[in-house]
């Protein structure tokens, strides 16, 4: 597998929880300006494999990639210096923090200010920069009109909305988008759509995703996981008529609508 | 933040000005509310914020009244200067604490830092540097002269702490307003989300530990100065627990009521005094009525202003804008 | 090797009374999430009934029952007029997570300050029900008394018959799904307000057992139950604060170990032990000796 | 005319102020004072008061916390104007009291303190305090002396609380030549049954002690005892107690049995308690019987009772226009010739109880 | 037999999230109640359980008033109900989670045979039994809060967006398995979805929701062939 001109590749990636193998094996690439789709099944090892990636988990074996240098396995709270962001497959917003703290807390990286500054009340500027960037991002979700409201407040939509705004603000290379479009109805889902086709301008897409819908209008090409397996990948229109893909997924009814 | 410094400058004088009208008595208490806001502000940063919760500050106080004591007592270094070291050293030991603690959550936690409450003053009569149960006299010396001949030796402590707890807070309430504030209350409710935004949570949460046993620290130097002495038993269980009591009061979340919540632990033990007198003499009264009153406020407290007084006249006052809009 | 044969009878029957404060708080624990530190409260005031029932009839069978009866009863009416309204209040901001800590330790002052006015400070002995002279071997006699066997005795007893109920029956697992999520229990039909009610009771018995044990050996006084709450505590939080063995390995653990370094090292050093202990196995693991599985972050 | 301007005193009364732990995990032992002394009070009261004022004592719980008991002597001195303070209790709490409330800069009389720590002799820092028992030093010291004529030789162990009380014992023991073989300091409120076993089993026991002195509060010498009993434990020679927590009434309540306490050695710096034949016991029984019926009559209400004795003495002495300099003079004049007349200490040698 | 709903009424403090809603549900029929997010579905099926007091109206299953009695006696009238959002208990083992649903029934004999059965249905619970439910996966949980609710052998289910992060097969087979229980054990379902589509292809009648109000009822074919709906809910 070439990894010279991918953002982010792994390879031979296994997760394991006790006796239970939730990956194996797996490979998998992203290149520059791609959406790429995750699917598969309930339990496949989508979220584990970001998990993975995030340093949420620990792989068994594995390598990944960045800019195809090889590269250690990151700590959480490195991903928004490596240029990766995410979002969560529950929403994950800090309840008690209105919209605009929410989305200046992934902006964080921006902010250089120490304690001693903070204490002093000298951090005006670096502060008026991470509102602007904050500002900038609700504004590509148009969520500028509940910058002000406290997030456990918000409609469910909403909170979808914040939550991408949040990954954005960082300037990621990679965005991870952990089912965005779960839950929401159909409008939602449109809008969510364009926002992702969007996006591709600045930066490469991996998305989790179980509305056909979604990956089948926004993805470049698809991964396809069963029990932690890849069992197929390539173009959306390839993998939807793969029998192994309709058999572990989609069901045969998807196929012809 | 121009403003908030003239703010605290303003508060500061106007504080001087009543210290300087009042009697004694209610100097000396003017002090130990200005020890308990300190104190209380660490419970508020830690708790409130940083969402860890400690029943052990009572035993942070008691390291920083011994560091100062013991920078006044043995190397005969100025007052500030032991203050200083207090809230360093006891930040310092809090730090290292702050590693087993960050890795503890809830109970844990409160377990923990209950043991050390209970453990810490005990370890005192080990050393007999420390003075063992009769303590360490801390002198304060008398106050500047040409503050005047009747300046009194409470006036000045008032004084003194005062200022620190107007340095104290004003420093607090800005770091509370920036990020790092934001990132506690962040990590206090979603701790992965919170390390995807780039939070080095361990590393926060000793970091809110540290600055609170800072804060701690400079408290109980401050308290030491008040009492002139040092010794394990000034530091009981029960202090630990009246902290939480006041933070709660105050609004766990909410520096603005912090003050609020110094004068009522101060204020508390004086309504059951004169409950109590009322009751006539009885020693039984006399000695159960504070506890009750402090318990059954609590209590109040929790049911009816969960998140401290400022919320609730934020409610209030939103009512009467929904009745009269 | 008397010695050390005596520290660690002494250990074992000092662990076992840690063992039974630390049950009943891990019982309140796993009904309701709280750690309650009323316990001490609520165990002083049956334990100053027990007092009153051994004074009045010299039975201390008796006051043993009614002790428990009383704990029990107690247990229910401070989670019926007390717990219950506070979390119907308290349900939103960080105040949530320390609520209950902060009300049981002002509940603690109250009925403290209650039992100083109705029965005083002085102290107050209640007579061990068997010997307290202590079992001879060879030509030594041990720190172990036929009182120390029967506490043991009880402890296996309280462990063994809740253990029954909580893994045989159902009322374990609507405990447990009770205090994790009382809105799927209730939908699932649990009777969530009442079982939450009887973990409190069964809890305040244990407490109360706890409390009439501990007096024997020593006196009661309003203040006579802190310190085993504190290590009562401190022994749940080694346990890991899920299991009931756990609470019993965790006071065993403790009492031995509080035991030998008083005995070997210096007797002045019981407290910061504790302190120590609990630092170093909560290093290593985090969440107690017999702690569930981590649970999954994202 | 000139009684008029002293704080406390007035045509009618005069205000006394007393800090205490009436909560709290030692007001077991020490509670009792103030109502013992407040007897005494009343009974003085009752037959004409001191030049006709009645004493009005108002008394403070400190809940042997030293903040506290700054509080309670603030409150006393700068709310209630008292005019002295008697009868205070605990060394930390006193002396963060003194020094903060600054009792003798400001003049305020500080009599006839309840404990025994000898700083409190200090004349030049302390100049308005006057302690009233012999210290706990010397307490330690008539022991120490009492074994050196009647034990030579004998190894000796010393179970005290790791506080002021117990290291002034220490340091009694160590001016007076006597070194323990083993120390046991253990921290208050970790006297229980199961420690003192400790105790016996890990350190009395093999170090085959002859003497084991118990210098500690009640408490203490019933978990020591009745462990022992359970143990069937004796030194050697036997089981010496503190006038503190030597108190057979106190200890046989407790549950201690007679049999382990027969033979034991106490040191009682006021004449026993239970001891019917002493006219200042019978005395002080009766007025506390009459002031405080149901209540116990033990050592400490001895010791609260003779502290207000003393204070009325003292009073008495001042004059009938008191004023806080002529009641300190008073003291050093005349109250010093009457403590040496007063049976109280009656003697320095122990008695066996 | 049949769930009546009328006049209902519910508010969140100041917001009215249901208001004035009416319908009937006929023994052994599916009801779909779809529409977009906020639209009160949500409410409807926590006010219909218990879990949240009415302001208005009244609910009847068959001759048991729903709004009598506290959510834990509902259930022992034959009323499951399914939160939205993968309703179980984390902390819990699969297993414990579903004896959870049958835990106010004393027989236990009876809860090993519907354990048996529902593990047929979701075959990965098997699989799974003993692990703590906060190790499954988002589809995972969701097909053991079906499964819990399911332990108790209920007559009307309220299944609160049951498609909510499931695979597509699964999908599929959720809603063929609801149409079985209805078909076999002509179980009441009151299915609330924003996939409309699916909810609609199985159900007997629909039910649109929008801002608390039922904007269209009637039989689900109607809903499916109604132009309005097809364009606000469905996307084409
Ligand atoms: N911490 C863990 N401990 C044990 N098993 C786990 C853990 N995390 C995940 N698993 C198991 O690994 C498998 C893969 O889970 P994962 O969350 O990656 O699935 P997924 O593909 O994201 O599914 P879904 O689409 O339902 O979210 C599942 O069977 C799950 O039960
Ligand atoms: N706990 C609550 N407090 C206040 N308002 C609420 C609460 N729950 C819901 N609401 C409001 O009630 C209305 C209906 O919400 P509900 O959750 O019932 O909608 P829904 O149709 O289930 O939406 P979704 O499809 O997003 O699940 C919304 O406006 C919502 O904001
Ligand atoms: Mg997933
Ligand atoms: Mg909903």
């Amino acid at each position: 597998m070439s990894t010279e001109n991918s953002l982010l590749a792994i390879s031979g990636l296994t997760v394991s929880f006790g006796g239970l193998r939730a990956l194996s094996d797996v490979h998998l690439e992203v290149k520059p300006g791609e959406v790429v789709g995750l699917i598969g099944p309930n339990g496949a090892g989508k979220t584990t494999a970001f998990n993975a990636i995030c340093g949420l988990v620990k792989p068994d074996t594995g390598e990944l990639f960045l800019d195809g240098h090889k590269h250690a396995w990151p700590q959480p709270h490195h991903l928004s210096e490596l240029g990766i962001a995410r979002t969560l497959q529950g929403v994950g917003l800090f309840g008690d923090l209105t919209v605009l703290e929410n989305v200046m807390l992934g902006a964080q990286k921006f902010s250089h200010s120490g304690l001693i500054s903070a204490a002093l009340g000298r951090t005006g500027k670096d502060e008026k920069v991470l509102r602007e960037r904050a500002q900038t991002a609700l504004e590509r979700v148009y969520a500028t009109g509940i910058a002000d409201r406290r997030a456990d407040t918000l409609s469910y939509p909403d909170t979808k909305r914040v939550a991408i705004a949040r990954a954005l603000v960082s300037e990621p290379k990679i965005l991870m988008l952990d089912e965005p479009a779960g839950g929401l109805g159909q409008q939602d889902i449109e809008w969510m759509n364009s926002l992702i086709r969007n996006l591709t301008a600045q930066m490469s897409v991996l998305i989790v995703e179980h509305h056909m819908d979604v990956v089948m209008t926004v993805c470049d090409r698809l991964y396809v996981l069963n029990f932690g397996e890849v069992i197929s990948s390539g173009t959306a229109d390839i993998v939807r008529r793969d029998p192994a893909v309709i058999a572990a997924y989609l069901g045969a009814s998807k196929v012809n609508s | 933040m121009r403003k908030r410094l003239l703010l605290f400058i303003a508060l500061g004088w106007v504080l001087l000005f009543i210290g300087d009208r009042v009697d004694e008595l209610r100097v000396y208490q003017g002090a130990s509310i200005a020890v308990y806001t300190i104190a209380i502000g660490s419970i508020i940063l830690l708790t409130g914020y940083s969402g860890q919760i400690s029943l052990g500050h009572g035993a942070l106080m008691a390291f920083g009244g011994y560091v100062a004591a013991l920078c006044v007592a043995n190397a005969s270094l100025p007052l500030w200067f032991a203050f200083v070291m207090a809230a360093l050293l006891t930040g310092i030991f809090g730090g290292v604490l702050g590693f087993a603690a960050a890795r503890l959550s809830g109970p844990y936690l409160a377990g923990t830092t209950l043991a050390l409450a209970v453990g810490l003053p005990s370890l005192a009569n080990q050393f007999s540097i420390l003075g063992g149960e009769q303590g360490i006299y801390l002198d304060p010396g008398l106050p500047p002269a040409r503050l005047g001949e009747d300046f009194s030796q409470y006036k000045w402590f008032f004084w003194i702490t005062t200022l620190a707890a107007l340095i104290t807070m004003f420093w607090l309430s800005n770091i509370l307003r920036s990020k790092y504030g934001r990132t506690w209350r962040a990590l206090r409710g979603n701790e992965v989300a919170a390390q995807l935004c780039g939070v080095h949570t361990g590393r926060q949460k000793v970091l809110a530990f540290a600055l609170s046993s800072g804060l701690a620290g400079l408290a109980g130097a401050l308290l030491v100065l008040t009492i002139s002495t040092v010794s394990p038993s000034a530091f009981p269980l029960s202090l630990s627990f009246a902290l939480v009591t006041g933070a709660v009061v105050s609004g766990i979340y909410d520096l603005k009521g912090v003050m609020l919540g110094a004068v009522i632990l101060v204020i508390i033990p004086e309504i059951a005094d004169s409950v109590a007198s009322r009751f006539g003499d009885s020693l039984k009264i006399i000695s159960t009525l504070p506890g009750l009153l402090v318990s059954a406020l609590l209590i109040l407290a929790v049911l009816f202003t969960p998140n401290g007084p400022g919320e609730k006249l934020h409610h209030l006052r939103h009512k009467r804008k929904a009745h009269s809009g | 090797m008397y010695k050390f044969i005596s520290s660690l009878l002494i250990g074992l029957s000092l662990g076992a009374i840690y063992s039974l404060m630390s049950i009943s708080l891990v019982l309140v624990w796993r009904s309701t999430r709280v750690v309650n530190f009323a316990q001490a409260g609520q165990a002083i005031v049956s334990t100053y009934i027990a007092y009153e029932v051994v004074n009045r009839t010299g039975s201390f069978w008796l006051a043993f029952i009614v002790a428990i009866l009383a704990g029990a009863l107690l247990g229910a009416i401070v989670d019926r007029y007390f717990m219950r309204p506070l979390f119907k209040r308290v349900t939103t901001g960080p105040i949530v997570a320390i609520a209950p800590v902060v009300a049981t330790l002002g509940l603690l002052g109250i009925l403290r300050a209650i039992v100083g006015f109705i029965w005083g400070v002085e102290l107050k002995p209640i007579a061990a029900p068997v010997s307290l002279d202590g079992y001879s071997l060879g030509s030594e006699v041990l720190p172990f008394a036929p009182y120390n066997a029967l506490v043991i005795l009880i402890v296996a007893i309280v462990l063994i018959v809740l253990s029954l109920l909580f893994q045989k029956t159902n009322l374990g697992l609507s405990l447990r799904a009770s205090a994790f999520s009382p809105e799927i229990a209730r939908l699932s039909g649990v009777r969530v307000n009442e079982i939450r009610t009887l973990g409190w009771a069964i809890a305040g018995a244990a407490g109360a057992i706890a409390g009439i044990l501990a007096t024997p050996t020593s006196y009661l006084s309003p203040n006579s139950l802190d310190i085993l709450l504190v290590f009562g505590f401190a022994a749940a939080v080694i346990g890991g604060l899920e299991s009931m063995v756990g609470a019993v390995v965790g006071g065993l653990v403790l009492g031995l170990g509080v035991t030998f370094v008083s005995n070997y090292v210096s007797t002045s050093l019981i407290f910061p032990t504790a302190f120590v202990f609990l630092i170093v196995i909560l290093l290593v693991r985090p969440s107690g000796i017999v702690a569930g599985k981590r649970s999954r972050r994202a | 005319a000139q009684a008029a301007s002293q704080p406390g005193i007035t045509s009618t009364e005069i205000k006394l102020g007393i800090t205490s732990p009436l909560s709290g995990k030692v007001a077991a032992v020490y509670g009792k004072i103030p109502g013992a002394m407040k007897a005494y009070f009343s009974h003085v009261n009752d037959n004409g008061g001191v030049y006709g004022r009645k004493i009005n004592l108002i008394s403070k719980d400190d809940a042997y916390v030293p903040t506290l008991a700054v509080k309670a002597t603030n409150d006393l001195i700068m709310k209630d104007k008292v005019f002295a303070i008697v009868g205070a209790l605990g060394t930390a709490n006193h002396l963060a009291a003194l020094r903060s409330a600054n009792l003798s800069g400001r003049g305020v009389p500080d009599l006839f303190v309840n404990t025994g720590f000898s700083g409190f002799a200090d004349k030049a820092k302390y100049k308005t305090t006057f302690a009233v028992l012999p210290s706990y030093v010397m307490e330690a010291k008539i022991m120490a002396k009492y074994i050196d004529d009647n034990y030579k030789g004998k190894k000796v162990a010393l179970i005290v609380q790791d506080d002021d009380f117990g290291l002034d014992a220490i340091a009694g023991f160590e001016t007076a030549g006597l070194k323990p073989a083993v120390t046991i300091k253990f921290p208050t409120g970790a006297d229980t049954v199961a420690a003192a076993q400790g105790w016996i089993t890990g350190k009395l026991k093999p170090e085959a002690v002859d003497i084991a002195i118990i210098f500690a509060t009640t408490t203490t010498s019933a978990a020591v005892l009745g462990a022992a009993a359970g143990l069937q434990y004796r030194p050697t020679v036997g089981w010496m107690l503190g006038s503190v927590g030597g108190d057979s009434n106190t200890l046989r309540a407790g549950g201690v049995p007679l049999a382990i306490l027969n033979g034991a050695i106490g040191t009682s710096f006021a004449p026993d308690p239970s001891d019917t034949t002493d006219e200042y016991v019978n005395f002080f029984k009766s007025i506390y019987a009459k002031y405080v019926p149901g209540s116990t009559f033990d050592l400490t209400v001895l010791q609260g009772m003779n502290s207000a004795m003393l204070t009325v003495q003292a009073l008495r002495a001042a004059g009938k226009n008191p004023t806080r300099a002529g009641l300190i003079k008073a003291i050093e004049e005349v109250v010093s010739a009457t403590i040496s007349r007063a049976p109280l200490p009656t003697n320095g040698l122990p008695t066996n109880s | 037999m049949s769930l009546v709903v009328s006049n209902l009424s519910v508010d969140h403090g100041a917001i009215r999230a249901v208001s004035g809603v009416s319908f009937t549900v006929e023994s052994g029929k599916i009801a779909a109640i779809i529409g977009s997010n906020g639209a009160g579905k949500t409410t409807l099926l926590r006010t219909l359980s218990g879990l949240k007091s009415a302001t208005h109206g009244s609910a009847q299953w068959n001759d048991h008033d729903l709004f009598s009695v506290k959510p834990e006696f509902n259930v022992r009238h034959g009323i499951a109900h399914v939160g939205e959002g993968k309703s179980v208990i984390a902390e819990l083992s699969v297993e414990e989670n579903l004896h959870l649903g049958a835990i106010w029934r004393k027989n236990k004999k009876e809860m090993k045979s519907t354990q048996l059965d529902v593990i047929e249905l979701f075959p990965i619970l098997g699989e799974r039994i003993k692990q703590r439910a906060d190790t499954l996966s988002g589809g995972e949980r969701q097909m053991l809060a079906i499964g819990r609710a399911l332990m108790s052998r209920p007559q009307l289910l309220l299944l609160d967006e049951p498609s909510l992060g499931l695979a597509p097969l699964v999908i599929e087979q959720i809603f063929q398995t609801i149409k079985s229980l209805r078909d076999q054990m002509s179980l009441t379902v009151v299915l609330v979805e924003q996939n409309a589509l699916g909810a609609l292809e199985i159900a007997d009648t629909g039910i649109a929701l929008n801002l608390g109000k039922v904007v269209v009822a009637g039989s689900a074919q109607s809903l499916l062939n109604d132009p309005a709906v097809r364009a606000a809910y469905l996307g084409y």
